[in-house]
């Protein structure tokens, strides 16, 4: 039985494909965040990566939870899903369970995604459906008005911590590869041209694909991730994961990150001791090494991983739900509501 | 072979009694399925501990199932049982006070063991003590008997014990005149793959009724003719299996993929398996990781053009309220089963109420109302949540479904629908871009356009926030709020336009009303027919719509002198007609995980008429 | 220096509007400190969008801060100003309804570009276009006489304009003769470490003050003399201070460790932030994950001993209602706290509303019944919550604590009580093993003893599931589990044995009764006085507890004509009242995310009399 | 202000300690479990062990969520909390929170624990208060008789997933691991010394202790572990994790795992070309190769890690917050509600 849905895909399958600007991804609402606020650049990232997609624009979807990161669909001239606080992931599993044709994004923050959110985040992961999210991390509650979130680093002063917080902060790309996830990746507002390749590979994985953004929170929480993002602090702060390169990083590209047994330590590629041949060689395929590198994120004296920690190949949960139908029609046809109504024990009475 | 006599019988009502091992429930559906074939009316009632299989021989590990059955219309699975298989000890002590006096008991003798005696707390054995002298005791040594039809098979004793279940059965059939070929054909069916097993229940039913046939100790049988049913094709069904294909139904009548986002807990968890079966239907169900992934991802799937569906009970309805509020703001259809169980908290999971209506009118933050429908009987189940799904789908909003542990698990004969006959209620999604707004109401019903992803032209944003009339965009203006709220809550008073109006079973105006609502239908139609036969006054009237309500109701309770609302519960529908039209409605409440029996009902009308 | 004239006023009306960067609560903030100090009795009414800081000049971005204060009684923030100081253009859009014809606007003409009167949506600019005839406008280029009053400071532009919220606010002291010294102390602590942003800010102030001073703009000077109050010392409080002070008390009062397991959400958030400012007093407060965990986390500190607490708004309450099902099943002391916002779902997050009383009564599977408590007052949160954690304690019962964004927000003068004579509330924890049994209740109460981990000989075990009447063990038996509900249920009635009775304000027999509960109290106070003055036969009863209600509410409803019920909802205490006393109340409804306006309510009034 | 709480525990302090038996900690409650069930074996290693820990019984509390695990509670003669479905681990938050004295422990399912639970787990875990978590993971939903978990391996045939299960299992040890769990352990319910001596070690450990017990639902998952805890297969399936000693395992002790580049392998130690000084060498302390260890759980033609896989310090949430309030009353005076009321701008009507 072919469904009303169905009939709408295939009309409008023969739509011959768009050419877009990033303006074509603008709604007309008014954006509402804070001036100088890091959810500008990224949504404008966003629009710029959306044309190269191929996508048609209808075939979108964004679906966020609350905060101020997820007023992001709002902002976007696709379809678009506000849900309630934590459950953009949820939802976003129902879009795209019910819906494999469409191209499925969460929008979520730090408290949105992590803390009430959690849950659906690392199941979503494990399960490995085609839908991509972008967790906006400014390690903060903006839209709260500024409480500590699962980011804040320890000991933050905030409205709700006046004495500082007590708990160590998740580090989303651990728990994203805990979780089993196949694409876990970083990223940070002040870096439009990565974000914009970081985008574009998450959109081209097949999978969930995990993306965390460093975003300034100009009003409750200026200048958390300046270190890595400023100029003058940015290359001796972070090294950039490419894939089957050696991990090199400074001003002057002349320290890199070495496997001391398991344990990353950072040589000086200037004294003779080492060369670029002794240093670790990035490999987005390798779980193992993923792990590695995600745990160098809250050490000291170690510079900030930023990129594609991992990018791996798993079946894909929507696709296995289809397969498992086609696999059930062709094996006891397709299901006839009348006929399992009289099917088994029935009697006649005259 | 001994002289056996005929004796014909208008219903009677069985309770096979065991521990949660021997298994009873098997035992129960059996018989049910081959007395339905039979073309009896009748009524059923299982009843097992919370516990998966507490330890052997204890009381609250007993596990029972009865059926009333008849030529007669059966409305009840019986106040009491005319006859009790007791497997061991604890099964007797808990179920006798269930036995009419002078009703019989089959006993399996083995299991009256020193220890399992201890077990179920009897100081002496009550088959030695004349403690059952009222009734009429048969003793069968059931296990030793399975085991002598075994001896050759050399079957572990755990598996020859687990057969005797079938012996207890074979003796039935034989006792009711009841062919053995259905449960024959089950027998086979499901145990292909294992044919030493097979064999092992073959032969111990046919053992059982040979037993009976041929020994003294069984001198007469009974004949339960075929009940008057309306003609047609019929099959036996219970609650949520009706659920589940009512579900089914709705969707292939709505043209949409049915999509089920569920998170399991008793007494639900058979709509969840019920549906994953359906695969080549194009179900899609989905278990969650909790109950509130279950119903956003059922918001999801309809967002993007599924029938969403989500199924619990009542804990599992308590994390979904905030986000069936998110469905009321957002306006997408969803039906939201509730199989209701004991409560408060995780209370008595697996004993039946009706303690969640209110939760159901009430139970959200803010506005949020939205429609209440629930089944009267566990076929009803079918019709009931394939309107509450039409509904969901005409008005765009979610619709709550009652149902309860009673109705879910009991079945009862149902008389299979003409599917060809049911209405179409596929919903018009929107295409033309052309004057598209996603608040913008149909004028009839206020729903609004329904418009999935995908559709060139009509990319639009959804959401929890405050929505402006006709653009949907986020709006917090004051008079525009209230507008929304009036809407919202207008849209669902219209479904009072269309439904149909409420039917009084028996005089229009009388002496008592009795009203009702879920699974309490079969016990007040007995009593409610008692009465009349004996010439009284009563009335029946028996609510499937809960939100909105029936626009003559209030008209019909006035009609009468006295108004009854018997409930599982302290008194909730009670309150709603009471709040709504100030009628001195009283209530009849019972809140023992148990359905009520016809005779409670019964005398309660007997002292107001008495008044 | 111009010759200027006082004028003496009873009570008055601001309005402190502007972009939502433009510092206006705190304005609003200092004023009413000031005008506390100086023994006015007021009422405030905060009032900002849901955007931290939308974009400069749009409508949505306006935030406004209106006080009403005068020698009078103050019940309401007052139904429209008298003055509105209006930043810019989109301010004044958005805030000249509610604007008084012929009252003052005071604007800041820099404000008034082409930009923001395109933003603001005004075709031409009011100011010249003479559409504020009817009203007395006074403009004031306060952007560019701040930055005079800073030019030698050389601060950043943007430090510049964050100061002149302080210009307007030294205006209005001026006009007002409130002294500068309360906020000139306040700016001095507040920006200790930032000592040119203090200099500028104290400038600033006075540079107003002597503007308005000596300037030909202002030729009148008002004078508002103090209220007739209670005498006694007073402070000026919010409702979630009071609330936070009062969770404190109570501690204090039953010597218990007060924990708060919470979770942010606009309201309520402020209860959190004030409560984990006090680690002195022992407060122990937990920023949870989600509303779960802040609930269940302070479940388990009860059940550990210590008085747990949450805090929340709508939304949340939804996901904490199956842990309240636990709570009323574990018997356990525990305050819920509901800072009611618009809703449903997200709804109008920082906008105030009354729509959550039949989840708080009724949001929860099963029979679950819990007492329910509103504040009526900012002030009077202080109290109210003190009550509910005291009978949380006696009881051992959760109890719902509801305020709303209005009262959490607002503020009034608070006749500080004192802390010597508040009553004791210490629970007595069981220590004695000799004949300890869980669920044994006291007779009076029906309290079941606390006993807390840490006492020998204590060791026993709670949870979900239905318990056994004084065992508390497991137990699934049919007259246990109704027995258990009736004596749950029965618990919450008792309460109604202590809680004191109704009490009408006015006369106790009449027209027209106005039932309310809440922060509707002052609206309705003001409205049932003016119409007492015109010498109709209104009175008022105002319910702090909605569950159990005082056992006097019924006699005392049959002594009326009428009774009206306005609430901020579609009529949720209308519906207890109709159905538990059969009464044909009315409700006055409005659901605009805004409080009544005392108008309003008087109106309606006049149309009931009238008939 | 001394509260009635500090009295009881002043009091209590002074009774002196009691030696206890296995014995005093079985409670007055029939074992409700099915014959031959898991939870047996996991109930008898707890009474065991308890006696050892030298903790009075009465400060004992375990709390469990709902499942067939989390009947546990009732079984033990300590203060128990059977709370609701997945949100044991809150509960205990609370309890631990509000009394630091009491030894607390965590019962919890693997649907309990990881399907509705499972973000109050990861949140407990990243704060480290000092709660013992035990999981009882029987791949499956034992209470409602039978559907897959967030643990059953995928392809699941169960009641809900009749077509096998899609989802990919959670790896429970590299959950915690991802969350910054700070003791993480696996045993098993068929090696009762194993069991035991991990709960010591997990009891002994300052901060949240993660113990995965697979167990046996020999109703609906009979087996599931078989390969892991009989006799047969056992040595050939299973490395124990020793810290400080060479992974070696096999009947033989022949086989031993070595890092090749850092993804671990199993080598022979018969063949000559490896000995055990090749060998992968066990440290408890070291995060990164905790992370390696736990990531070898699914692998094909690896044996099962079982054991300690990490134990390292970090402060204890409960402790740093007596520490805040310590501090505060230090710095600001034992709180005075009266001088509170009358603090800040007051004013005096005569
Ligand atoms: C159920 C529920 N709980 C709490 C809230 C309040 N709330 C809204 S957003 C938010 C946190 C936002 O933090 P984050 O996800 O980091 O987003 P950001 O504003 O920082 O971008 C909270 C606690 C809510 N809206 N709903
Ligand atoms: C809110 C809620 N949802 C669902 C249930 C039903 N339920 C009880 S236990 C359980 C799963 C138990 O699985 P697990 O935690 O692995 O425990 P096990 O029985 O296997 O030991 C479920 C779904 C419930 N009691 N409460
Ligand atoms: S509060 Fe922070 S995160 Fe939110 S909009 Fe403003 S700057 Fe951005
Ligand atoms: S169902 Fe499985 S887990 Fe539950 S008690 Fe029985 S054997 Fe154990
Ligand atoms: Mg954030
Ligand atoms: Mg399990």
């Amino acid at each position: 039985m072919n469904t009303l849905v169905q009939e709408i895909i295939e009309q409008t399958a023969k739509a011959e494909p768009q050419k877009y600007s990033a303006k074509d991804f603008q709604s007309d609402q008014d954006v509402r965040w804070c001036p100088g606020c890091g959810d500008y650049s990224i949504l404008a990232q966003t629009q710029r990566v959306m044309p190269d997609l191929g996508i048609p624009r209808h075939k979108m979807v964004f679906i966020s939870g609350i905060g101020c990161s997820s007023r992001f669909p709002y902002y976007m001239n696709t379809y678009g899903f506000h849900g309630i606080h934590g459950r953009a992931t949820a939802i976003a599993s129902g879009v795209k369970m019910a819906r494999p044709d469409l191209s499925v994004w969460v929008v979520t923050g730090d408290g949105d995604g992590l803390s009430i959110g959690g849950n659906h985040l690392i199941h979503l992961l494990r399960r490995n459906l085609d839908v991509k999210i972008l967790l906006f991390n400014n390690q903060i509650y903006g839209l709260t008005k500024g409480q500590y979130s699962p980011t804040s680093e320890k000991g933050k002063i905030t409205k709700s911590t006046p004495y500082g917080s007590l708990d160590y902060p998740f580090n989303p790309a651990a728990l994203a590869l805990g979780s089993s996830a196949t694409f876990v990746a970083r990223t940070m507002d002040r870096d439009p041209k990565h974000m914009q390749t970081i985008l574009k590979r998450a959109a081209d994985h097949k999978g969930t694909a995990f993306v965390e953004i460093y975003q300034n929170c100009n009003v409750f929480n200026d200048g958390a991730f300046f270190q890595f993002t400023e100029k003058d602090t940015k290359d001796e702060s972070v090294v950039f994961l490419e894939h089957g390169k050696p991990l090199v990083f400074g001003k002057e590209r002349d320290k890199g990150i070495r496997l001391n047994g398991f344990s990353p330590e950072v040589v000086s590629l200037k004294d003779g001791r080492y060369s670029v041949n002794d240093l670790l060689v990035h490999n987005e395929q390798d779980t193992t090494l993923s792990f590695i590198l995600a745990d160098m994120t809250y050490k000291p004296n170690l510079p900030r991983p930023i990129g594609i920690f991992l990018a791996t190949l798993r079946p894909v949960y929507e696709m296995e739900m289809e397969r498992q139908i086609a696999f059930a029609k062709e094996k006891r046809g397709e299901g006839d509501m009348k006929k399992l109504l009289h099917s088994g024990d029935t009697w006649v009475v005259q | 072979m001994a002289e056996k006599t005929t004796k014909n019988l208008e219903e009677v009502t069985i309770r096979f009694a065991g521990d949660s091992g021997d298994g009873m429930q098997l035992t129960g559906t059996q018989f049910t399925n081959t007395t339905a074939i039979l073309g009896n009316d009748l009524s059923t009632l299982p009843d097992y501990p919370a516990e998966i299989r507490a330890p052997a021989g204890t009381l609250f590990g007993v596990s029972g199932f009865q059926i009333h059955f008849g030529s007669t219309e059966i409305n009840t699975p019986g106040d009491q049982c005319d006859v009790l298989v007791a497997m061991n000890p604890a099964a007797l002590k808990v179920n006798l006070q269930s036995l009419v006096d002078g009703g019989s008991i089959i006993v399996n003798t083995d299991g009256f063991s020193d220890k399992n005696l201890k077990l179920a707390g009897y100081a002496s054995n009550p088959l030695k003590d004349g403690s059952l002298q009222k009734y009429q005791v048969y003793e069968v040594d059931i296990t030793k008997l399975t085991a002598l039809a075994l001896q050759d098979l050399n079957l572990s004793s755990k598996h020859v014990d687990r057969s005797k279940n079938f012996f207890a059965l074979g003796m039935m059939y034989w006792m009711y005149n009841r062919p053995m070929e259905p449960t024959i054909d089950w027998i086979t069916k499901k145990f292909k793959d294992k044919p030493e097993i097979m064999e092992a229940n073959l032969r111990v039913l046919k053992a059982g009724w040979n037993y009976a046939e041929t020994t003294e100790i069984f001198s007469v049988r009974y004949q339960v003719g075929p009940a008057r049913l309306a003609p047609g094709k019929y099959r036996n069904i219970t609650g949520n299996q009706a659920t589940a294909w009512g579900l089914m139904a709705a969707a292939a009548k709505a043209k949409l993929d049915l999509f089920l986002g569920s998170y399991p807990i008793t007494p639900a968890s058979d709509i969840l398996h019920e549906l994953s079966l359906y695969k080549n239907f194009g179900v899609k169900t989905f278990q969650a990781e909790d109950e509130i992934a279950g119903i956003t991802s059922a918001i999801g799937a309809s967002f993007a053009g599924a029938l969403g569906v989500t199924t619990t009970s009542g804990p599992g309805v308590a994390l979904k309220t905030e986000a069936m509020g998110l469905a009321v703001m957002v306006e997408l259809p969803l039906v939201i089963c509730n199989i209701q169980r004991g409560g408060p908290s995780t209370g008595l999971p697996t004993k039946t109420e009706q303690a969640d209506l209110l939760q159901a009118l009430y139970g959200r933050n803010g506005e949020a109302p939205i429609p209440v429908l629930a089944a009267a009987t566990p076929a009803d189940c079918f019709e009931t949540v394939f309107e509450s799904a039409r509904l969901a789908i005409k008005y765009m909003t979610p619709v709550m479904f009652l149902s309860d542990g009673y109705l879910g698990n009991g079945s009862e004969p149902w008389l299979i629908p003409d599917f060809d006959k049911m209405p179409d209620i596929s919903p018009k999604f929107r295409t033309n871009p052309e004057g598209f707004l996603p608040y913008l109401r149909d004028e009839k019903t206020l729903a609004r356009p329904w418009a999935i992803p995908g559709t060139p032209g009509l990319e639009h944003r959804i959401g929890g926030l405050e929505k402006q009339h006709l653009t949907g965009n986020v709006n917090y203006e004051p008079a525009n709020h209230e507008l929304m709220v009036k809407l919202r809550a207008e849209k669902i008073e219209r479904i009072a336009n269309e439904i149909p109006l409420a039917k009084v079973d028996g005089d229009e105006k009388g002496d008592v009303l009795v009203v009702g609502w879920g699974g309490t239908y079969g016990a007040i139609r007995s009593a409610v027919m008692r009465h009349r036969e004996r010439g009284n006054s009563v009335s029946q009237l028996h609510l499937r719509y809960l939100n909105p309500l029936p626009k003559n109701l209030g008209e019909i309770l006035y009609n009468f002198k006295h108004v009854l609302i018997p409930e599982l519960n302290l008194g909730q529908l009670l309150k709603v007609l009471r709040a709504k039209y100030l009628v001195p409605a009283v209530g009849l409440n019972k809140v023992q995980g148990l359905p009520f029996k016809a005779i409670e009902i019964e005398k309660k009308i007997d002292e107001i008429l008495k008044g």
